[in-house]
């Protein structure tokens, strides 16, 4: 799976993007995943509140499933406009 | 309809007479146009708007569509720059045309509130003394609500 | 401010080029044409717009006065023909320039529901059977009530 | 007191202004002196809830007075916009 990140979420991680060998049944689960990696990882996941993710290019819920998912993008509140 | 996401600057004048000429059955054209502001003390050196290319496009069009299943619209455009700008230089437009003017008006102004805090763009602010995320603001969430 | 009273056309696209360029200290710019706009049947040669030569002028300043009172502007442009024109072509435009879009739109929409019921024009529809003065729409009185 | 007419008023009446002598103290009584005057006048006149008046090029009610008053514009409800 290929998880991006946009926004200070990439800056305190490090990376834009990176491929991941995961299981997990739901967003929240790769979060509880990616938090127990490096404390980078925890620093940008500290508040999933302050967070919003795309999947596979559609913004939705941190409970979504990913069975089947090509593509989880974390990255705080957008402002656009 | 027409969605445009580029980094380049975009000629306003000319996008909003090119999508107003020529409209016999629309009688009202409504355009909005967002400029990198400064604040009072003149600090901003810059605005960067990073974006998300793969599902920028998607997101737009999707909020189009929203906007023309909701009001009786002729056409829409949304163009949206990413990058690099400084305060003058326009980020964004939107314009629509309807028939009659509250549909052209209230159409524009969901397509901004929509792309304020739907769209996939981070706007990060440099000043003299370094750069900050700017933060969704709540009355941006709060006028979600409206529609 | 600019109040424009003229019979000639008008370069929307530069006047709205002219209305958005070099403002710093304004985010946001909102703009409203209006276009002659043919009905379903294509049956209207032209649009003919009376007007009070010596009151028309003062009784826009008057309109874009107040909606400077009301909202916070940097600009307010008002530009509107008389004479005969005739289908797709543009009527008049407003425009206004303000820190924050809310107060754009409003305030474009204020204008734009005053100049339809205060400011002295009167359009004359022209089709192949005849002439007719267009009425005054109730719903454009009721709009003054949201103001 | 110059006295103008705009859109079906002026085409009712006939003229697009005139000047008028009168003694009338308000807009009302300067309509019922021209509705006695003619037939179009009458005609032009005959319902003025359907009408609107500018006194010195300044929208008013048929009641205003009209002292020292130079100017008086009688048309129909405005289409602008």
């Amino acid at each position: 799976m290929n998880v991006l990140y946009f926004a200070w979420v990439r800056e305190r991680i490090g990376v834009p993007s990176e491929s991941v060998e995961t299981q997990a049944a739901t967003v929240n689960d790769l979060v509880e995943e990616l938090r127990a990696r490096e404390d980078r990882y925890a620093a940008a996941f500290a508040d999933t509140s302050a967070l919003r993710v795309a999947v596979d290019q559609e913004l939705t819920d941190f409970d979504a499933p990913l069975a089947g998912v090509k593509e989880v993008a974390f990255f705080p509140p957008m402002t656009g406009g | 309809m027409r969605i445009i996401v580029q980094e380049a600057p975009f000629d306003f004048g000319q996008q909003a007479q090119a999508f107003a000429s020529g409209r016999q059955n629309m009688g009202a054209i409504v355009t909005f146009t967002g400029v990198v502001r400064d604040d009072a003390s003149g600090a901003l050196t810059a605005m960067e708007i990073e974006h998300y290319p793969g599902m920028t496009e998607a997101a737009l069009t999707a909020i189009a569509n929203d906007a023309c299943a909701r009001w009786s619209l002729g056409d829409v455009l949304i163009l949206h720059r990413y990058g690099r700008l400084t305060p003058g230089e326009m980020i964004m437009m939107v314009a629509t045309a309807a028939r009659h003017r509250r549909d052209a008006f209230e159409a524009a102004e969901f397509l901004m509130d929509y792309l304020k805090s739907r769209a996939p763009f981070w706007k990060r602010e440099v000043t003299a003394e370094g750069a900050s995320w700017v933060a969704a603001k709540d009355e941006d969430e709060a006028a979600l609500d409206r529609w």
